[in-house]
């Protein structure tokens, strides 16, 4: 029972989950809809408004069966249709969902019955019931889509009572939720303090219980209070240094090379994260069990990215412009990290801020070296193949890197029928992706939040959800 | 007076057209546009120009003007596009907000400033005109975000007396209300009392050496009659509009007070629009803070003209 | 003299060795020193001096209201027997206002803009006496009534923007009085106000000190209205007491040479027209310690060799009666009158006097008409008829001639002057100079016309840039006539500045190191340095003490005489018209309503703002008996309408006639002409204000 | 003219105030103990000591040597802004003052459109429209500060207008451009400088905002502004980072104030020899 007071650093766009892009955007979601599938704490999948799925042999047709009796917030049951209207806003270019490339394998899809919705896809996809645990996929009513951004209505734990845009966003627990005896609170209220001060002042002061992806300097402090507490989880959200392949130094992979073995991934966990996350090669963290270990985490190698540049014609090094969204602490702390440790190799590093606007439509896919950062996917696949594959969404307007021997991976790996298989392929990729190296990822970042001890039954999600289902305040 | 308010009035209807024109202007100049913006990270052409079509971003410029400014003319300010909500209710609130930053800053501002002002013109030379001189430099020496950072790690921080940032409802209570209030009225405070002490000052020197004044003496008045009746009154003339004028300043918008005490007004409105690249938001929000800057500008001068007999009875007769 | 001795009254006021200094930065200023005085009660003593001499400074030492660094540093001030210097603050502030009041000089910026006039004048009645703002309310409107204002309740309940300057000065009168105080201190009451006001002003104080029994301290530097209201007179130069005695006595027989200086340089409507007049060389002392000889003596022409190693002891008749003088040589001067070079010896006339003036005038003016602010504007409530400045006048100006305009302040005398220079241009009618229209030269670029009129303005300190030289400004006509040889042109400088009486080597000056009457002697060279034919001069000696005046006026006849200059004289002094001028324009609301000779229009017939304008004149014993005063109304018509301007002041209107039609215009003889509807007869009929003159000028000057 | 005994006092103290600033904007590079922009991880976040006397920062940078060579980019800011506003402003106020008419008004007008926006509001338009950049934050604060230039250049002007020896000018037949220049111009700069002076505070103020608000020099320039904005979520563990850039910005803006106290005192005509 109680109120519990969160803070999200930055300001809400939107309340429609189609549309949302942003980490605070997707508290929101969690808070006030379900998914048909939910990624579990363990990352695994598990049901939500599906009690079950079933798939065919071929991974081509699936079919998912309802929850009896579940609610949306204006009293309407759900039905299989607001999942076929949902999906069909994604897909609709329109809308502008950055999930529609997930659901562009979807050929067809039909609602059996009030309670059974089929899909049928172009290509066998082992992971499409993870993409139903996607934050843009979570199920609306489809007679109120036009009001969702300000008016969200779902069949989550909490429902919507106002949104003060800069402000804050008060939800109000939902008698009817699904999940009997949850949630346990009675009301939350989500604040807008995109200062970090502000928010660790706030959360001593008592007048926050919660602060949602605590910055990172802030955590030593917290830690120190013994009134507070500290929650962290490793995630697969990572920044990457990205190279694009298509644009000159970079279209030679011994370029590319020289650039990642030049950079030292612990130093620059070191300084961008304060040491709040884990190296890695690829957006598979070390904590996920196909994680390659025999690969060995670059140390930051000068010399002999020297020599490498050297044999591809730039023996006294070259100047290069990076670009860095404004106001992402870490990404631009991560540029200036590569400025300094580029600089033994004889690169010169340009760091510019770029207005995150500009950075989206200026920069992302278009400038030829750039910082920039990813969300954890729901699946293994999503969190890989669109970077790696050549057709691979984010990869073609990302750093156009094109290798068939990895498309041929990915490709298998969709459509391995064993862990063993899975696990086996996606060791390669990430030896082939350190080898070709089309951009270099250096880290992982951990998912921490700060709380008052007060706060019970809190768990940090790997995929920063907010999930307050058993979260009670004293 | 009515003469003059009136053509003060048609002044700033045009002003206010002109500076329209040249919002929309501007902000159709601007790089980035909001149909990628929706559409997220690489999107498709094909998306955006969906989106571009659906918000009637393809339209020629002169009727998405036309569509714009007839629809403020109605009073509708239109759709923010990334809040997908009307804009008039959103922008009311944060001007209601950065009011009620305003009028408590300005009240402050003006007690505080002008009775340090006055006694440092009385006490001219002496230890407590030094005094403020003093301490009014210090105010005007540290940009405001350097005293708000202060204020956050002196009374937030280390003395956790305050709250450093948000906003509570009066609704919720008089006193967490009035707590997220402190810091960024005091922040506010010390940049403004600085200029209205220095401002009183001068001017009642000014005053103090006038023969209406050595009149007043003359007549055998006490020296508080003189000061409070006779030096006060004329010397409160351009402080009062200074004062209004930085009354439309805080309304529209301190940005960087704003943004460091997170304090959701029209300041830090304006930066989260540019920042969306919310086109009709930026164009709303930057005409109606310039219109309450105007309008605050304006009260400024009609006030002075008031409070100046001689201007409110020359206006009368001519 | 009684033939009984009574008991002389203890002094009301009795100053005593007063030593006053201003201290700041650059040093100290000995302002006053060793002054004493007494005043009696029910006597109304005049201080007099030049200014800077320190006449305010003791005023403000009596009320405790020293400014500026101002400190008494030796001396009583003994009011009723108590040494107010030993009185605490508050103790002064007590006497302030209730039983010593004062009226100082500027009546427009001494009443408080903010507040009603009415309050203002209760404010000492609530403090002193204890009224109730009702009481002082009901008394307020008595005391309006007292100093003459017919409207009290109305006044009471104006700001004072919205009241005239003779209004607002007896408001202060009225403020004074309230409390009925026994002594008044007046510093210059009258010096911001017109002539005409300032005459029925001066009538109101005197009869106002007479009722009361009033004692005052009366601060001026016009010796004619010193001579009006007070009984005695103390004269004041360089801070130091020069001379003392009964007002008579001093201004007829002055016994110090300073004093028979200043009685000398002041021009006079019945002196001889057209002679030099005495001035006292050199400018006033700048005191900085205690004096070691006589201050009088670097400009005093008696001056020997004692004057000027020992200091001056005042020197009493021992009678007991007031007079006393500060100068050792006083018995043996007694007779003799202050030194005029030139005295008796009448000007030369010179090739282009009157003479030139029958032929082709130099500057034909034709129904010139200026109207200012009014406005055409797109917004109806904006829409403006205007101030009508001048309305509809004519008049031309000879060769050689000198033409005096009179008239009171915003009667359009400058707009006259500007509209003759093309610096303004006229609403309708034409301004001819040497038979071409200035105006269109101007605006079609042609400068060469316009550099043969050149003008001489009153704020000496204005008309001349600060940053720049003497010399340099100077040089810069020179520059634009085509004298290309620097060497030759600062030789012209230096000449010019010679013509004018200024050493050579102010060439390399700024303004700011010169006197009032340097930078006006600068000021004429520098409009002389175009060669011009015709100078307007507004004001151009209005603003500087009497001795420099005459300095001034002396040069610029001079210049006239030898250089065969036409002037428009522009003034409101029409003793000083009278002197320099060989015709007079009198003007009322913008418009001419007499002209003539000068000689003709100081005699009647007289158009009765011409009368009033004479009455007005203060003048000192020896000029002949009083006449009955016209005192004019305070009311300033709004110029423009379409009677006579001066109908709403007239005293001989005649009725609706007069303000519903233009008056005719008379002419007698000589080209004097009167605009107005009292026949010329009747007009004629009046007795001469000035009777002495009536045969003076029988041939037209 | 300058007798160095009258000199004002807030003069005195202002340059005394300003001068190592000046020198640490031109010469700060070469004085500072490090690179600016040397980052050292190992040393990040020290309090001041004898290696870094004033600290360093989360990069470990040094925060003496980045404020020493950051005080060319904030005075720079000001002073560029200032001087744009001086050179656009006051040619168009002496155009408005001296002709007035159809031209003075329009000039008039277009500043009043001007300055219906808020400055930081005008600054933040400005650069809005392209990605910032540090000479675009000066253009941006110049553009913001030519009204009030114009409106006192033009208000001077009047005043001057009125006074009668431009009238003596115009009498002897001077052309407009030699009373504009010769005449008006030289009574002019004593009050323009004062303003300037004032001016330049502003300008770095605002310059410091729009660093601030990422709008202006960008990273890893160590210009004041910004490098508080940086500091900010430091401020608890290592306020020194904000408070060195802080106080050399508080000298900055005290030396300047006091010296156009100082040069108003100087210019005072009341002040200028015998009067
Ligand atoms: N506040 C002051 N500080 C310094 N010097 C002053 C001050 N007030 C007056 N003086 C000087 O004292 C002398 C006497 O001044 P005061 O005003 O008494 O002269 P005044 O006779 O009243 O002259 P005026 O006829 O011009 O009014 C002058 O030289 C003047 O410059
Ligand atoms: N530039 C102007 N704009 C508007 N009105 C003006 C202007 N100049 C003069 N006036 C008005 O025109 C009338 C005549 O003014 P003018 O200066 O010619 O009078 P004056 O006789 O010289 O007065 P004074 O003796 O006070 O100098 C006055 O009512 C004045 O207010
Ligand atoms: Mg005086
Ligand atoms: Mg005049």
């Amino acid at each position: 029972a109680g109120t519990l007071k969160v803070s999200v650093d930055s300001n809400l766009n939107t309340l429609d989950p189609a549309k949302m892009k942003g980490g605070q955007e997707y508290v929101a979601a969690y808070l006030i809809f379900n998914g048909l599938t939910i990624i579990s704490h363990d990352m695994t999948v598990k049901p939500d408004l599906a009690e079950r799925w079933e798939r065919s042999d071929d991974l081509k047709t699936w079919t998912f069966y309802l929850r009896k009796g579940v609610k949306f917030h204006n009293g309407r049951e759900l039905e299989a249709e607001d999942v076929v209207a949902t999906i069909a806003r994604i897909q609709d270019k329109a809308t502008g969902s950055t999930a529609r490339v997930n659901f562009e394998i979807v050929e067809s899809m039909k609602a059996l019955d009030p309670l059974t919705v089929q899909f049928q896809l172009k290509s066998p996809y082992a992971g499409f019931a993870e993409l139903f645990g996607e934050r843009q996929a979570r199920i609306v009513p489809r007679d109120a889509v036009d009001t969702l951004a300000s008016k969200p209505v779902g069949t989550g734990p909490f429902e919507f009572v106002s949104f003060a845009p800069g402000d804050r966003i008060v939800l109000k627990r939902n008698p009817a939720y699904f999940e009997p005896g949850l949630p346990k609170l009675d009301e939350v209220i989500v604040r807008i303090l995109p200062e970090s001060a502000a928010q660790v002042a706030a959360l001593t002061t008592g007048e926050l219980d919660l602060v949602w992806n605590l910055p990172l300097e802030a955590i030593d402090k917290v830690k120190a209070d013994p009134k507070l507490k500290v929650d962290s989880v490793p995630t697969s959200t990572w920044d990457g240094v990205i190279m694009n392949n298509a644009v000159k130094p970079f279209d030679d992979p011994r370029v590319r090379k020289a650039v990642a073995m030049a950079l030292d991934k612990q130093a620059i966990t070191q300084i961008a994260l304060f040491g709040n996350g884990t190296p890695t090669h690829s957006p598979i963290p070390p904590s996920h069990p196909y994680y390659n270990k025999d690969l060995k985490i670059a140390k930051g190698d000068p010399a002999g990215a020297k020599k490498l540049l050297a044999e591809a014609g730039y023996p006294n090094g070259f100047e290069v412009t990076l670009h860095t969204p404004a106001g992402r602490a870490t990404r631009e702390r991560l540029g200036l990290a590569v400025r300094e440790l580029l600089k033994p190799a004889g690169i010169t590093v340009n760091v510019q801020r770029v207005p995150f606007d500009v950075f989206l439509k200026d920069i992302e896919g278009k400038a030829g070296f750039y910082i920039d950062g990813f969300f954890s996917r729901p699946t293994i696949d999503t969190s890989v193949y669109p970077w790696y594959h050549s057709r691979g969404s984010w990869n073609t307007a990302l750093w156009s890197y094109s290798n068939p021997k990895m498309d041929t991976l990915l490709d298998g790996a969709r459509q391995a029928k064993s862990e063993d298989e899975a696990k086996s392929l996606y060791t390669q990729i990430q030896a082939l992706a350190v080898e070709d190296s089309p951009g270099v990822i250096p880290y992982v970042i951990n998912h921490i939040n700060g709380m008052s001890a007060k706060v019970h039954g809190f768990h940090s999600h790997p995929m920063m959800f907010l999930d307050l289902r058993n979260v009670s305040v004293d | 007076m009515l003469a003059y308010t009136l053509t003060r009035l048609v002044y700033l209807a045009l002003v206010l057209a002109v500076m329209s024109v040249l919002v929309f202007l501007v902000t159709q100049a601007m790089p980035g546009d909001v149909a990628s913006m929706i559409a997220g990270q690489f999107a498709s052409k094909e998306v955006v120009d969906a989106i571009s079509v659906k918000l009637g971003l393809d339209q020629p410029l002169i009727v998405q003007y036309g569509r714009w400014a007839a629809g403020i003319l109605q009073g509708d300010l239109g759709r923010s596009l990334v809040l997908e909500q009307p804009i008039a209710p959103i922008l009311m609130e944060a001007l209601a907000r950065s009011l009620v930053l305003a009028v408590v800053a300005l009240v402050v501002v003006a007690v505080v400033g002008i009775a340090l002002g006055v006694l440092a013109a009385v006490q001219r030379g002496k230890l407590a005109d030094q005094l403020v001189s003093g301490v009014s430099y210090l105010g005007i020496a540290l940009p405001d975000f350097f005293w708000a950072i202060l204020l956050v790690l002196v009374f937030g921080s280390w003395l956790k007396l305050l709250p450093t940032g948000g906003y509570t409802p009066i609704a919720e209570g008089f006193l967490p209300w009035a707590s997220h209030l402190v810091l960024p009225v005091v922040t506010l405070v010390l940049m403004l009392l600085a200029r209205i002490a220095r401002l009183t000052r001068s001017s009642m020197i000014d005053v103090l050496q006038t023969n209406y004044v050595k009149f007043a003496r003359a007549k055998g008045m006490p020296e508080s009659v003189v000061i409070l009746r006779h030096a006060l009154k004329n010397a409160l003339l351009p402080t009062i509009t200074v004062l209004a004028i930085d009354f439309g300043l805080i309304l529209g918008g301190v940005v960087v007070i704003e943004t460091i005490f997170s304090y959701p007004g029209m300041g830090r409105l304006l930066l989260f629009a540019i920042q969306r690249h919310d086109l009709p938001l930026i164009q709303a929000t930057i005409l109606i803070v310039s219109a309450a800057y105007c309008l605050a500008n304006l009260t400024a001068d009609l006030l002075y003209a008031f409070v100046n007999p001689k201007i409110r009875h020359g206006m009368r007769a001519s | 003299m009684p033939p009984v001795t009574l008991p002389e009254p203890a002094p009301l006021l009795d100053v005593r060795g007063l030593t006053i200094s201003y201290g700041n930065a650059r040093g100290t200023l000995r302002a006053a020193s060793d002054v004493s005085f007494a005043i009696r009660p029910g006597e109304v003593m005049g201080l007099v001096g030049e200014s800077g001499s320190g006449k305010s400074t003791i005023a403000m030492a009596i009320l405790d209201l020293l400014g500026g660094g101002g400190r008494v540093e030796s001396g009583e001030i003994l009011f009723d027997g108590t040494d107010l210097r030993k009185l605490p603050p508050s103790g002064r502030r007590a006497l302030r206002g209730d039983r010593i009041a004062a009226v100082f000089q500027d009546p427009f910026t001494s009443l408080n803009p903010a507040l009603t006039v009415g309050r203002q004048i209760a404010e000492p009645l609530i403090q002193h006496k204890g009224f109730s703002p009702r009481q002082a309310a009901v008394r307020v409107e008595e005391l309006l009534a007292e100093v003459g204002i017919r409207d009290p309740r109305r006044v009471a309940a104006a700001y004072p923007h919205e009241l005239s300057g003779g209004m607002q000065q007896r408001a202060l009168i009225a403020t004074a009085l309230g409390c009925e105080p026994k002594l008044l201190i007046l510093d210059e009451p009258t010096t911001a106000l017109d002539v005409t006001v300032e005459a029925r002003i001066i009538e109101l104080l005197a009869k106002l000190c007479d009722s009361h029994k009033l004692s005052a301290l009366f601060v001026s530097h016009n010796l004619g209205i010193v001579n009006r209201i007070c009984e005695t007179v103390t004269v004041l130069y360089g801070g130091v007491v020069v001379e003392t005695g009964r007002t008579g006595r001093v201004l007829s027989r002055p016994a110090h040479p300073y004093a028979k200086g200043l009685v000398a340089a002041l021009p006079r409507i019945t002196a001889d027209r057209r002679h030099r007049l005495p001035s006292i060389p050199g400018t006033v002392a700048k005191l900085t310690g205690a004096p070691a000889a006589c201050v009088f003596a670097p400009r005093c022409p008696f001056a020997e060799e004692t004057c000027r190693s020992q200091p001056q002891a005042m020197l009493t008749n021992g009678d007991g009666s007031e007079d006393g003088v500060r100068c050792w040589k006083a018995g043996a001067l007694a007779g003799t009158p202050w030194p005029d070079e030139e005295a008796g010896v009448s000007r030369r006339p010179t090739a282009r006097t009157p003479t030139a003036t029958h032929s082709a005038p130099l500057v034909e003016v034709d129904h010139l008409r200026k109207i200012y602010g009014a406005s055409r504007s797109i917004l109806p409530w904006l829409r403006r008829a205007g101030t009508v400045a001048v309305d509809d006048v004519s008049f031309t100006i000879g060769r050689g001639e000198v033409v005096g305009v009179v008239g009171e302040s915003g009667s359009g005398k400058s707009t006259i002057g500007r509209a003759l220079l093309a610096l303004t241009e006229p609403t309708a009618g034409a301004v001819l100079f040497d038979g071409a229209d200035l105006t269109e030269q101007v605006k079609s670029g042609n400068q060469d016309l316009r550099r043969r009129a050149q003008l001489v303005f009153q704020n000496s300190a204005a008309s001349l840039n600060p940053r720049k030289t003497v010399g340099a400004a100077m040089d810069r006509p020179l520059v634009l006539a085509g004298r290309e040889d620097a060497e030759e042109r600062r030789k012209t400088v230096a000449g010019l500045l010679t013509r004018v009486g200024l050493p050579a080597a102010y060439a390399d000056r700024y303004p700011h190191e010169l006197s009032g009457g340097e930078r006006q002697r600068v000021n004429i060279a520098r409009a002389l340095a175009t060669d011009p034919d015709f100078v307007v001069c507004d004001e151009a000696v209005s603003a500087l003490d009497v001795s420099v005046q005459a300095n001034i006026l002396n040069l610029l006849a001079e210049l006239r005489d030898e250089m065969g200059l036409s002037y428009l004289f522009i003034t409101h002094d029409i003793a000083v018209v009278s002197h320099i001028a060989d015709r007079v324009l009198v003007v009322y609301g913008g418009t001419i309503c007499e002209e003539g000779p000068i000689g003709r229009v100081l005699r009647p017939p007289y158009h009765p703002y011409t009368e009033a304008l004479l009455s007005a004149v203060p003048r000192l014993a020896g000029d002949g008996p009083e006449a009955p005063r016209i005192l004019l109304e305070d009311a300033v018509a709004a110029p423009g309408g379409r009677g006579c301007a001066f109908a709403a002041r007239c005293p001989r209107k005649l009725g609706a006639v007069c303000d519903e039609q233009s008056p005719p215009v008379h002419e007698t003889a000589d080209g004097h002409r009167i605009a107005c509807h009292i026949p010329l007869a009747t007009l004629a009929e009046r007795a001469a204000v000035f009777p002495e003159l009536a045969g003076a000028d029988a041939t037209p000057g | 003219m300058a007798r160095l005994p009258d000199l004002p006092v807030s003069l005195v103290v202002g340059i005394l105030l300003l001068a190592p600033l000046v020198v640490a904007a031109v010469a700060g590079s070469w004085l500072a103990p490090y690179p600016y922009d040397e980052m050292n991880i190992m040393s990040r976040l020290q309090p001041p000591g004898a290696d870094f006397w004033f600290g360093t920062d989360e990069f470990g940078r040094d925060v003496f040597s980045r404020t020493l060579v950051g005080t060319g980019s904030s005075l720079v800011m000001g002073v560029a802004a200032t001087a744009l506003s001086l050179l656009a402003g006051v040619p168009l106020g002496l155009v408005a003052g001296y002709k007035g008419g159809r031209v003075g008004e329009a000039i008039m007008r277009a500043m009043d459109v001007l300055m219906s926006f808020p400055p930081i509001l005008l600054g933040i338009l400005v650069l809005a429209v392209t990605p910032p950049a540090q000479w675009k934050a000066i253009a941006a604060i110049g553009i913001v500060y030519v009204p009030q230039v114009v409106r006192l250049t033009r208000a001077i002007t009047l005043e001057l207008m009125q006074e009668e020896f431009i009238t003596a000018a115009r009498l002897r037949g001077e052309s407009a451009a030699y009373i504009l220049f010769h005449e008006i111009l030289p009574n002019i700069w004593p009050p323009l400088a004062v303003e300037a002076s004032l001016r330049v505070v502003f300008a770095i103020l605002l310059g410091a905002a729009l660093s601030f608000i990422g709008m202006g020099a960008q990273p890893p320039s160590s210009d004041w502004g910004l490098m508080i904005s940086e500091a900010r979520p430091f401020v608890e563990q290592a306020p020194w980072i904000a408070l060195c850039p802080g106080f050399a910005l508080a000298t900055a803006v005290i030396g300047i104030n006091l010296l156009g106290d100082g040069l108003r005192a100087l210019l005072d005509p009341r002040n200028t020899g015998a009067h």
